[in-house]
């Protein structure tokens, strides 16, 4: 069998420490990346982009910090819409004010604050843990929501609301606004979706991957050995939030193009999010990508399968589509209580040590 | 094999091929919070598409399309909906659902599709020098608020002079929409206006409530949806506030907001811009091609009712249109550029619409290049408990367009310089 | 007269927090018995309503389904049901389910951590969502027990003669807080002075001690959810009958999450004290700060509120202590 | 005081250096409950120093004391010749304190290697951008540690273990790879807590030529906790005997075993 470990030696601790320690595992990973990059941007429509492609990269930048939070450090969040919102604010408040800067660093810039919110609702994570932690975030939730909502500069004080993303280019390309094409779209999300997952692998395979970790696995232990938790915790609080405000600003700006913070950065954004990183697997990039693309695709395959082929009515699969997922997910946590990337994990080793086990 | 699989995974996920006809996609909810209200529009938006296809063979001698697809009130499954459904050569979106609409407006734009959302939505888009692609005729929020000042107007001898007048509504871009409009009629007639927003869904009122309670405003008007309404009107029951100084929009005035609070709603007035029951000529056909052959959408166990009514005066506008297109287009296959024409050249008189088997049930419309909104006009209906019905009390009034013209020049130019857009006609 | 308005924010606060305990309530019994975190119940509160207005409206279960499927055009069986008999059924019904999920779930999820059944109770809350809508269809509800509603005529004609100024207290919350006052006190009588409440205590403290002295644990689950089933379906009768029965009654369940990570995930006196806390800060703020912020301040506050708590006592108001030690 | 001279050679000629740490007068309450009384020793360079006692007698308490974890009420903790504010734990594991657990308090989602290279977060300071990017500092740093912790690994011959998850391994192995955690942060002392409970003979073996060794080849001053009284007074320079809170006894563990206080503390609870 091609999958195979034997015989792919280490000679440097760098080596050993790289993120695909397998040969196959690299190559596939490398051309997975270049068709990405390089195919599918010539055959995405608008409808692939949209629909499926573009949420799913946005999903899964946010689902990565959430899961650098929740996943690496152990900190329960449900305030991933909030700051979701606070990105897509940001964004919108950087874009009509200043338009002559390039997109690219609004969408940073709106990362950073959004990281400096999110330090600021992490404070309480010192004293609170577990579940009861989730009412932290919860406030900041929709506490976030209401300001957005209620405060007129924030929206640039429009009738309704509503923020509109302007037509912002990138050396001649629209990367927002109506004109963008599908390519465009979609490459700008892969950029950002792709650059983050690698920061995110770093990230948590060096030091302050180890701190968190070891603030998640047990914090006493940690503080003794000579983590400081507080600035593990925040510096947690702080990468995870720039993560999703960076998602919430895509969301905004380049997938939506239009937004209202109630009803895009609700509180179902904080739960759909938290079910992304939970069945694709706690403390996992992967598992992010999983959680975002089973989350992302399964409504409209099933949608598709039930309404578009068997004709059945929409509500009537609409649903049946909730029943489906639902039972899907119990049967998934029964099969496999840690998620895709578990299971994807054991495929591997499976295929790894085939046709001889053991 | 696995390439197979794959194939065919990934053509499940793409939707259905394109169609021939005319295709006017249904984005409807029947699921989610505001899926009971949704069910019902949709009902009535594909009831009377099924209608002409079964009586008439379609418009113009072409067949429509309603495919349907479930948005759930959301705006990334509108977004979804909207892809999905726009290759098939779609004419026009109606997707009820202010939040989804913000979505379309720069979309249908860009794709030069129509968008027409009756009252609701951006309510500047009835600029139509600005929204190119957009239509909000009959009425708008603003319109509505308008009609409901001059009701109240009319109610106190025509001066509000030192009135209370309190605003209850869903804190939302839906729900905020009226408030300028309202504010700026406050200072027009010396009313007071006091504003209490709630947060969807809106099950818990009490606080607002009992500040109504303590404040006595003379009266209340609502912009709610889905359990919202049915909550206020009980609250508004439970705290002895007059129901007849309650006014909703037309969107807090379907029988499911008052049919939960039985007796105590008799009397609850609201918006509305189309009739209802099913006293008009058009359902003898209805009855005849659609009810009794078991086409009707859902089994028909809404026909009449105020939003399925509504729906299907959402489908009429857009039939006309679509056969004003023709007209102008001298082709009966039309594209959506041609509909837009249609739809700018739209003249709906009383005659015509009781031409349809529709006589009285919404007000003229009339548009044109720059005005996409029609005429405004709203008329109130007042619920009867005991009856279970909806009861017309005024005709058509016309808003007061002299506060309303300026304010939808400003909303709709400051969305125009922050878009790049520039003027047309 | 500005204190007897702020006395009358402050009881009708206290009333809505009942209705909020009433959603916790349940939430805490599957957590005390289980270590659950049950997403679900503000679900099963909306599958409880759903299923008594079908009972008592004699509603086809499933007719849309059928229909779909064989054309027919089903809706009624054409009968009623009393409400005393549909509530009965519907706590049957309920039962029924509580077994069902300890058969099809739980079981096999034995030992797993809380994030994981945490997770599994969602995927319950999605599956009964989308079963209550086949079932029963999406339509708005009406949900008639016989409860009144409307303010108190009594009431406030007392408090006009004693204090000159008539006190706003609606019907439905008064029962409410009888209800909820009864059942509570059922549940103690229960388990303090039955054998099986004994064993849901047990359970409760121990796992493996309870285990280790003969209790079924699969029978204590089923018993659990049963019951937290009939919490549920007295909960949603209450805001049933307030707002009418439809989707959105599955969402007071994020009006319930406050009140317990208040009140402690573990403690039934934390859920009612919780509630009555909740209820009564919400509305105060609302009512006096609300004005000068721009209003719909209730949902965060409520959060902010029971922050303000846990930052000065981590474990919530009724928790279990944490003794930190290595 | 006595002063005590600057270096002094053990019975097998290894080098005893100053005190390194010294502990005077500490007392630790709980509500009303003392756990630690009016407790006075030093530890010192190089040596291995055993606190024993029977349960209870508040071995831990003075552990967590010394480690930060607790604070004491009253008394002085001197370190390095310099008076110790009170500080935070992780405070203290930068001043070069390093500690095992009682029970076993490693991190359970982390591999053997990640846990060990946890030991030496204090010792990698690149910041979080060069981590974010895996360029300059923090690759240098990560590659450099990994090399110490390597020779940690294999001083305790726990190579082919490296990449397994912590929570797959039976106690024997954790209790090293606890050990191999708190000597990858190259501690001025390392506490030991209980470092033989629960182990069985063999396994009690290989950790008591552990210590040896590090002490002999590393120098490492060790201060541990231990409930077993024939290890300690085979591994230990000197002993602190505690019982009820109190220091009953200290000094060699000759002079300790010839302490009639000591000898009815142990007569009367347990018998090792």
């Amino acid at each position: 069998m091609i999958y195979r470990e034997a015989g792919d030696f280490k000679t440097s601790y760098r080596d050993d420490g790289q993120t695909f320690p397998i040969r196959l595992d690299r190559w596939s990973y490398y051309a997975a990346l270049a068709v990405a990059f390089l195919v599918v941007p010539f055959f995405i429509d608008s409808y692939w982009a949209n629909a499926v492609l573009v949420p799913f990269l946005i999903y899964a930048i946010a689902a990565i910090g959430l899961n650098i939070l929740t996943g690496y450090a152990g900190q329960v969040s449900l305030g991933t819409g909030g700051f979701m919102a606070v990105g897509a604010y940001a964004v919108y408040k950087l874009m009509t004010a200043f338009p002559g800067v390039p997109i690219f660093v609004h969408i940073l810039l709106a990362g950073l604050i959004t990281a400096v919110v999110g330090m600021l609702f992490g404070l309480p994570s010192l004293r609170i843990k577990g579940f009861y932690l989730a009412v932290a975030t919860l406030a900041a939730q929709f506490f976030l929501v209401w300001l957005f909502n209620k405060v007129p500069w924030f929206y640039n004080y429009s009738a309704s609301g509503q923020i509109t993303a302007p037509e912002r280019t990138f050396l001649g390309w629209a990367v927002t606004g109506p004109a963008t094409s599908a390519s465009a779209k979609y490459l700008t999300c892969l950029v950002f979706a792709v650059a983050l997952a690698w920061v995110a692998r770093n990230l948590t395979r060096g030091t302050v991957g180890r701190k968190w970790m070891a603030i998640r696995d047990m914090d006493i232990a940690a503080e003794i050995i000579g983590v400081n938790p507080l600035s593990a915790k925040l510096s947690a609080f702080a990468v995870s939030s720039f993560f999703v405000g960076i998602a919430g600003a895509l969301l905004f700006a380049v997938y939506l193009g239009a937004a209202e913070a109630s009803e895009a950065f609700g509180i179902n954004k904080s739960f759909l999010v938290l079910f992304m990183v939970i069945i694709g697997g706690l403390g996992s990039i992967f598992g992010s990508f999983a959680g975002a693309a089973f989350l992302v695709l399964l409504p409209v395959f099933l949608k598709n399968v039930l309404v578009a082929r068997l004709g059945w009515p929409t509500d009537l699969a609409a649903h049946l589509e909730l029943m489906i997922v639902g039972a899907l997910i119990i049967f998934f946590l029964i099969v496999e209580p840690h998620g895709l990337a578990r299971l994807w994990r054991l495929t591997k080793e499976k295929l790894r040590l085939w046709p001889f086990p053991h | 094999m696995k390439m197979k699989l794959a194939t065919a995974l990934t053509a499940l996920l793409v939707a259905a091929p394109a169609m021939a006809d005319l295709v006017v996609p249904n984005l409807s909810y029947r699921t989610g919070p505001y899926g009971a209200n949704g069910t019902q529009y949709a009902d009535g938006f594909n009831d009377y598409f099924t209608l002409l296809n079964e009586r008439d063979g379609g418009i113009g001698g072409e067949k429509i399309q309603t495919p349907e697809c479930e948005t759930a009130y959301n705006t990334e499954k509108g977004v979804e909906c909207y892809e999905a459904t726009k290759g098939n050569g779609a004419l026009v979106y109606n997707p009820l659902s202010t939040g989804i609409t913000y979505q379309l407006i720069p979309k249908v734009s860009a794709d030069k599709i129509v968008l027409y959302t009756p009252g609701y939505g951006r309510t500047s888009a009835k600029n139509g020098k600005v929204f190119e692609w957009v239509f909000n005729a009959p009425a708008n929020y603003w319109d509505g608020a308008s009609v409901a000042v001059k009701y109240l107007l009319d109610q106190s001898g025509g001066d509000l002079k030192g009135k209370k007048v309190a605003l209850v509504y869903h804190n939302s871009a839906y729900g905020k929409e009226p408030i300028r409009t309202l504010q700026d009629l406050s200072k027009k007639h010396g009313f007071t206006l006091t504003e209490l927003p709630i947060d969807p869904p809106g099950q818990e009122q009490k606080s607002q409530w009992l500040q109504i309670r303590r404040d006595k405003p003379d009266y209340v008007v609502m912009w709610g949806w889905g359990v919202m309404n049915q909550t206020a009107i009980q609250e508004a029951a439970n705290i002895r506030f007059p129901m007849e100084n309650f006014i909703g929009i037309w969107w807090s005035g379907s029988e499911v907001d008052v049919l939960p609070v039985g007796e105590a709603a008799n009397g609850y007035k609201s918006l509305t811009f189309n009739g209802v029951g099913t006293d008009y000529p058009v359902y003898d056909d209805m009855k005849k091609f659609v009810i009794e052959p078991g086409k009707a959408s859902q089994g028909g166990q809404f026909v009449g009712s105020a939003l399925y009514s509504r729906g299907m005066y959402a489908a009429v506008v857009i039939a006309e249109a679509i056969k004003k297109a023709q007209e102008l287009a001298g082709t009966p296959a039309i594209n959506p550029t041609q509909l837009r024409d249609g739809f700018e050249a739209l003249d709906i008189t009383p005659d015509r619409l009781k031409e349809i088997g529709l006589p009285d049930f919404g007000p003229e419309i009339k548009m044109s290049c720059d005005n996409h909104g029609g005429s405004g006009m709203a008329r109130l209906q007042q619920w009867d408990a005991a009856a279970k019905q909806w009861k017309l009390i005024t005709e058509f009034t016309a808003p007061d367009q002299d506060v309303l013209n300026p304010l939808i020049a400003a909303d709709s130019e400051a969305f125009a310089a922050e878009a790049g857009i520039k003027p047309r006609c | 007269m500005e204190f007897l308005y702020a006395s009358e924010v402050l009881v009708n606060g206290l009333m809505a927090g009942v209705m909020y305990a009433l959603v916790a309530l349940g939430f805490v019994l599957i957590y005390k018995a289980s270590g659950v975190f049950n997403y679900a119940q503000g679900v099963m509160a909306l599958f409880a309503a759903m299923t008594l207005v079908g009972i008592m409206e004699g509603r086809v279960p499933f007719a849309h389904l059928i229909n779909a499927l064989f054309g027919v055009h089903v809706s009624h069986f054409g009968w009623t049901v009393p409400a005393f008999f549909g509530i009965a059924l519907t706590a049957l019904i309920m039962v029924g389910l509580a077994i069902a999920v300890e058969k099809l779930v739980l079981k096999h999820l034995v030992g797993q951590e809380p994030i994981i059944l945490f997770m599994a109770t969602i995927g319950l809350a999605w599956f009964l969502e989308g079963l209550g809508d086949v079932m029963w269809g999406a339509d708005v509800k009406v949900l008639d027990v016989g409860l009144p509603q409307g303010i108190s005529d009594g009431i406030e004609a007392a408090t006009n003669d004693w204090l000159g100024y008539g006190f706003f207290i609606d019907r439905l919350d008064i029962w409410a807080t009888v209800i909820a006052a009864a059942l509570v006190a059922g549940l103690v009588g229960f388990s303090q002075y039955t054998k099986q409440g004994r064993a849901m205590r047990a359970v409760a403290d121990d796992h493996q001690a309870a285990l280790s002295v003969g209790i079924s644990l699969r029978f204590i689950w089923i018993m659990v959810w049963s019951i937290a089933g009939f919490v549920a379906l007295v909960a949603g009768i209450m805001w049933g009958t307030k707002s009418g029965v439809q989707f959105s009654l599955s969402l007071i369940a994020l009006k319930a999450l406050p009140v317990l990570m208040l009140g402690g995930f573990t403690s039934i006196p934390g859920a009612i004290v919780g509630g009555l806390i909740i209820g009564m800060g919400e509305k105060l703020f609302e009512y006096f700060i609300g004005p000068m912020v721009g209003g719909a301040t209730e949902n965060w506050f409520a959060y902010v509120l029971a922050l303000l708590f846990l930052v000065f006592r981590p474990q919530g108001l009724f928790g279990e202590r944490i003794i930190e030690r290595v | 005081m006595i002063a005590t001279p600057a270096t002094e050679f053990a019975t097998d000629g290894r080098r005893i250096g100053p005190v390194l740490m010294d502990l005077r007068n500490i007392t630790l309450r709980f509500g009303g409950v003392v756990a630690i009384k009016d407790i006075s020793f030093d530890i010192r360079e190089g040596e291995i120093r055993a606190i024993i006692g029977p349960n209870g007698a508040g071995k831990s308490s003075m552990l967590n004391v010394i480690s930060g974890f607790y604070v004491p009420q009253e008394g002085e903790i001197w370190f390095e010749g310099k008076k110790r504010p009170p500080m935070k734990p992780y405070e203290v594991a930068r001043l070069g304190l390093a500690r095992t657990f009682q029970n076993i308090a490693l991190f359970d989602g982390m591999s053997v290697l990640d846990n060990i290279m946890t030991g030496r977060l204090n010792r990698m300071k690149a910041p979080l951008w060069s981590q974010a990017i895996w360029w300059g500092r923090a690759e240098r740093e990560e590659v450099e540690n990994r090399e110490q912790v390597e020779k940690i690994i294999d001083f305790l011959e726990i190579q082919n273990i490296r990449k397994t998850p912590v929570g797959r391994l039976p106690y024997g192995l954790k209790k090293r790879v606890e050990l191999a955690r708190a000597l990858a942060a190259e501690p001025r002392i390392l506490l030991l807590d209980e470092p033989m409970a629960g182990m069985n003979v063999e396994e009690k073996e290989d950790m008591c030529r552990f210590i040896l060794d590090l002490n002999d080849e590393f120098g490492t001053t060790i201060a541990l906790i231990e409930h077993d009284m024939g290890v300690v007074m085979d591994l230990s320079d000197r002993v602190v005997v505690m019982d009820y809170g109190r220091k009953i006894g200290d000094g060699t563990p000759d002079e300790v075993r010839a302490n009639p206080e000591v000898i009815s503390a142990y007569l009367g609870v347990s018998q090792e």
